[in-house]
């Protein structure tokens, strides 16, 4: 097998994982409240696959795909998803702040927009450190509207930040489309003034968010500043566990015609690079991982409450 | 209309109140608008907006991007331009995007004008914890309580709801209207006829002897259910629902307190320079002996995993503790 | 007279105003704290005579300018600044907020970039009522870094408010020049990605100013949306009356060669719409017009200790 | 080097503090970076970066836009990736600009990632009125004091402007440097030898017998001065300047207010929630009887109008009348 396709079959392996995970973490009755990544895959994995070991990835509430994309251990990430001890962040974190900074993923945070000047700063770090690395942030649509995208931007271009900003654009801030809630199309064009290099892509094609990726990543590897980088993708689900559909049945379901996993893999048998009983198999051991991550996470104990003032200064 | 107590009554949820208060006020007063996220056709997350693009369309209901900063901004900018918006931030987290134009803008328009401007916005947000974790649980309105300019309201009820948001779009200045997660799903009666709920009026929830409990917002139920705990051993709590932060009705909480001899405040927000650190603070410049204990979060993060959110947040058992080891 | 020569004549008043005006406040020993706007004048008054009375102008901390080339009395103005009742705000706001809605003039708004978004929510009430207006706000260069910016842009060209925003580029922020704390070059580019109608004008020119204000100005009040334009200045003075200079002594040198009311006026000569002694004449009209206006704001009280809460709530 | 008390000492500025502990930590420790508007080759506001940025060159001096939220956040994003950087924000009223950042973020990074990450970030700010007007004379150093994570500390003089500063400097997560605009031009004694102040130690300016007076950062001057006027009247004041708000040092300040039997807080920020109401509320925890008052601003903004700044701030004259009052 030559490394092109064992690297297109990881691609699938990766994007299963994170289809799997979401649905072992859906038939958990007790999972609280998340935010899913089903359908925008690609966007992850195809980031993930043009990152380091010495890059930091950041990503919004969004968590799920960044965090398995970027390799951490799919029991660890359920655990921390559950609230549970064996998380990263002994379940302190959730799915709105999991982190793995060790792991290489800085990590997640709620607040949206909130992740883009940590993310800088990281980036500062590593500049004034002489790091090899850089710093990946991925962020939503409903991002662009808030002005600490500005001040990223701004400040990142100033500074030639080892930076890449990833905007995984599904279209929708919670039940907003994109039209009604940014004046700029495509989003990309928000670079422009700063004179920031910036590509818009089809991010349900993890090839082409791959190669963008490592074209931009290496822009920002090398000193020359930051990039940018638009993925239009499709959200499957709704915005979280607890949100109302709002977009119409149509729509939805146009969207996952163009399933990442499902191209991805048409490709890849076009190619002859899979066959059907291959696919099935890579989907039941991606089925298989994401039960045993949620048999370890079920099964782990919650935080001691006692615990309670652990870590706070 | 008038503000004096209600004649018949009709249940309704909490989220529905304040979709009635604005529906009446935007029909009365047609430069009412509503500004925020998912706020039209979505109707608001706890859709407390329900029904009310559909009533007056997208010019007065309208959505806006991610953007806390502008989303206040322009809402007291349209303000003090004679509109009377109410912008919706989502979570009280994210109050702290746009207080700049909050507290150094609107609260201050009137005064640095000399009067000739005035900001009559109601910024409404959600407060408190429901599994969401650090960054969307966090309850800070002691933090404007002290603004001068701003007025703070904090209902716990859907009466109380439909009342205060009436009377905050009646304001001639602005107003924080603090609601809570964990209120939107209760039911409550609400008077059929329209009316205002004043400012600056606490109201004694329960009557008691032993101790004065003040406490406003989600809490108040928790109060409920350890003044039940502690019924049941002869303790006697009386419960005053400050329902306005900022003025605060000291009258009613001191009256109470002098009567019982005992002031328990209780907060689900840190209590280190809290509502209950300013209660007792003015409850005692007239009452110079008096018992108090300050109950409120744990002093650390309110985590999203269950355990910790609950070992982080007051709860009956503990604040029936807490009257025990103020009585005892 | 024609129309045309009057108007001429009467920018050039405007600006000797301003610049007698601000001589006279620095004689006065109790001025406190100012932010001047000599150098600067040929953009407020630019930009003005493209405003009707329906229109609002709001400004940053450095209000002189604004406040008087938008038809404020002087006296009045004075006082205000001094902190003296008789002021339009009982002297409560002095010259960071000093405001008198009723004229035209919103007002001032001492936080860098937090006139912004007040600008555009005064737009979308004129927009929602109907109103002939628009609504004219300036700021600095260095306004441009903040967030606000990005999300006033966003929103203004969503809702097509009736906005023109009014960048007072005078190269500076304090002591940072404009290099090292924006990256955009231009700074009006900054409008282009959210399709906003943008130009870049010689601000030491105040028919160029004035142009270009009228035609974007025009764009607003269609209802076509808002518009951006910068003017280039420079600051004659330091940043405050309480600022240490730190711009090379050839740099401010150079700058006031162009100093916007010595070229209007030669202009004005050269095209014999202006001789030596009116010239004289306009001059000591200012500097008559200053005087009297400084005299009325020193002989007024300042305002009674025992209101401090008046207007509060 | 030790916190001991120093044994020669040098007259310098305040401001000459703030420089000197900045560039010792930034000798000693090459994380150390400075992040603000004007810091630069300007030397920041008050020349309190002065020579930093010759020394220590642009990469570690580094002048910033005007834009508060990134600056707290790139500072704070630098801080836990490593660096360990102090972010200048020039008036405090424009902290609310960067709170999401450090409060959302930074004081709640270790907690939220159990302990994986820290934020060692110090955001120094300049609080208080000198003329500058209603968005330029803020102290809302009472917000800042409950959030878990946080700790704030305001110094009043040259020597703990050097000693908490490299404290803070050292410390494992984020601090709040307050400092004051009228404290910038004053000097005064500071050790030789360097030496950190460390955090929760309030210390006692005055030794008095009648009433304590609590207080921080400027007001502990204008507290002296009411305590020179009241000793003409044989009143006789002991003032705790505060120093450390997070943590506070209670027992300091009850054992002094134990001794007088008279507490007055004194604060130039509002009262209401504020850093009194905190400290009288603690106090009250361990001594049930005491005789209690707070001053602090009056309830409006502050104008730059000179008459109306003075008539809104605690003076000398308004703290002894108080006290007498409270005497009385
Ligand atoms: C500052 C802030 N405002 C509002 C929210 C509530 N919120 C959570 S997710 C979300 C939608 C964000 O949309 P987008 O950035 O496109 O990300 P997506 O959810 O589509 O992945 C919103 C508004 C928040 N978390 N933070
Ligand atoms: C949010 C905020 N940060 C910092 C300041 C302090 N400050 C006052 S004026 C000024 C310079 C602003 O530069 P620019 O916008 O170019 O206006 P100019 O002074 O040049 O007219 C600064 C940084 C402020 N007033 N507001
Ligand atoms: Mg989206
Ligand atoms: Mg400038």
């Amino acid at each position: 097998m030559t490394t092109r396709i064992a690297d297109s079959l990881a691609l699938l392996r990766a994007m299963l994982l994170i289809r799997a995970f979401e649905s072992a973490l859906m038939r958990h009755s007790g999972h609280g409240f998340q935010l899913l990544s089903s359908g925008q895959e690609a966007v992850a994995v195809g980031l993930c696959a043009a990152l380091t070991k010495h890059d930091q990835l950041l990503s919004s509430g969004r968590s799920i795909a960044p965090a398995l994309a970027r390799g951490l251990e799919p029991g660890m990430v359920m655990a921390e998803l559950l609230g549970k001890s064996p998380g990263p962040c002994g379940g302190r974190g959730g799915r709105g702040h999991l982190a793995w900074p060790s792991q290489g993923f800085f990590g997640a945070h709620a607040v949206v927009g909130g992740n883009l000047t940590i993310a800088a700063g990281v980036a500062l770090a590593m500049q004034l450190r002489g790091q090899p690395g850089m710093v990946a942030c991925m962020f939503g649509d409903g991002a662009c509207g808030s002005g600490a995208l500005h001040e990223t931007l701004n400040i990142a271009a100033l500074w030639q930040l080892p930076l890449l900003l990833v905007c995984d654009n599904n279209g929708y801030s919670v039940s907003t489309p994109q039209a009604q809630a940014l004046a700029p199309q495509p989003l990309a064009t928000l670079a422009s003034p700063f004179g920031i290099p910036a590509a818009t892509v089809d991010g349900m094609d993890v090839l082409a968010v791959r190669d963008a990726a490592i074209e931009l990543a290496e822009h920002a590897r090398a000193g020359k500043g930051p990039a940018f980088l638009e993925c239009l993708s499709v959200r499957f689900a709704t915005h979280s566990t607890a949100t109302r559909e709002t977009r119409p049945a149509e729509e939805v379901a146009a969207g996952k015609v163009r399933c990442p996993i499902g191209q991805h893999a048409m490709r890849l048998e076009g190619e002859g690079c899979l066959d059907r009983q291959t696919r099935v198999q890579l989907e039941h051991e991606a089925d298989a991982a994401a039960a045993s991550a949620l048999r370890f996470a079920d099964s782990a104990p919650y935080p001691d409450p006692r615990e309670l003032l652990l870590n706070v200064v | 209309m008038s503000s004096d107590p209600p004649g018949p009554t009709v249940k309704m949820f909490f989220r529905e109140a304040i979709a009635r208060a604005l529906r009446e006020e935007m029909e009365r007063d047609e430069r009412v608008i509503i500004l925020g996220q998912d706020v039209g056709h979505y109707g608001g997350s706890y859709k407390e907006f329900s029904g009310l693009y559909e009533r007056f369309g997208a010019a007065r209901v309208r959505d806006t991007p991610v953007a806390e900063a502008a989303m206040i901004g322009v809402a007291v900018g349209a303000a003090a331009a004679g509109m009377r918006p109410l912008v919706s931030i989502t979570y009280m987290d994210f109050l702290m995007l746009g207080l700049d134009p909050l507290v150094n803008y609107a609260a201050k328009a009137r005064y640095k004008t000399g009067g000739q401007l005035r900001a009559p916005v109601v910024v409404k947000t959600t407060a408190g914890a429901r599994g969401q974790g650090v960054a969307h649980s966090q309850c800070i309105e002691a933090w404007m309580m002290g603004v001068p300019g701003l007025k703070v309201v904090a209902p716990s009820t859907p009466a109380d709801a439909y009342g205060l948001l009436k009377s905050a779009l009646r304001e001639e200045g602005p107003v924080l209207f603090v609601d809570h997660k964990r209120l939107f799903p209760l039911a409550g009666e609400v008077a059929v006829d329209e009316h205002c709920v004043p400012f600056g009026q606490a109201l004694i929830r329960r009557r008691g002897d032993h101790v004065t409990i003040a406490t406003h917002s989600g809490m108040c139920r928790v109060a409920d259910a350890a003044a039940e705990l502690l019924a049941a051993s002869g303790i006697s709590c009386e419960i005053v629902d400050l329902r306005s932060l900022a003025p605060l009705d000291v009258t009613t909480i001191a009256a109470s307190a002098a009567r019982t001899g005992a002031l328990l405040t209780l907060e689900e927000g840190q209590v280190t320079c809290g509502v209950g650190a300013e209660v007792q603070s003015r409850v005692r410049e007239g009452l110079a002996i008096l018992r108090t204990a300050r109950v409120g979060a744990a002093a650390a993060p309110v985590s999203s995993s269950p355990v910790l959110e609950a070992a982080c947040l007051p709860d009956a058992g503990r604040v029936a503790a807490a009257v025990r080891r103020l009585l005892s």
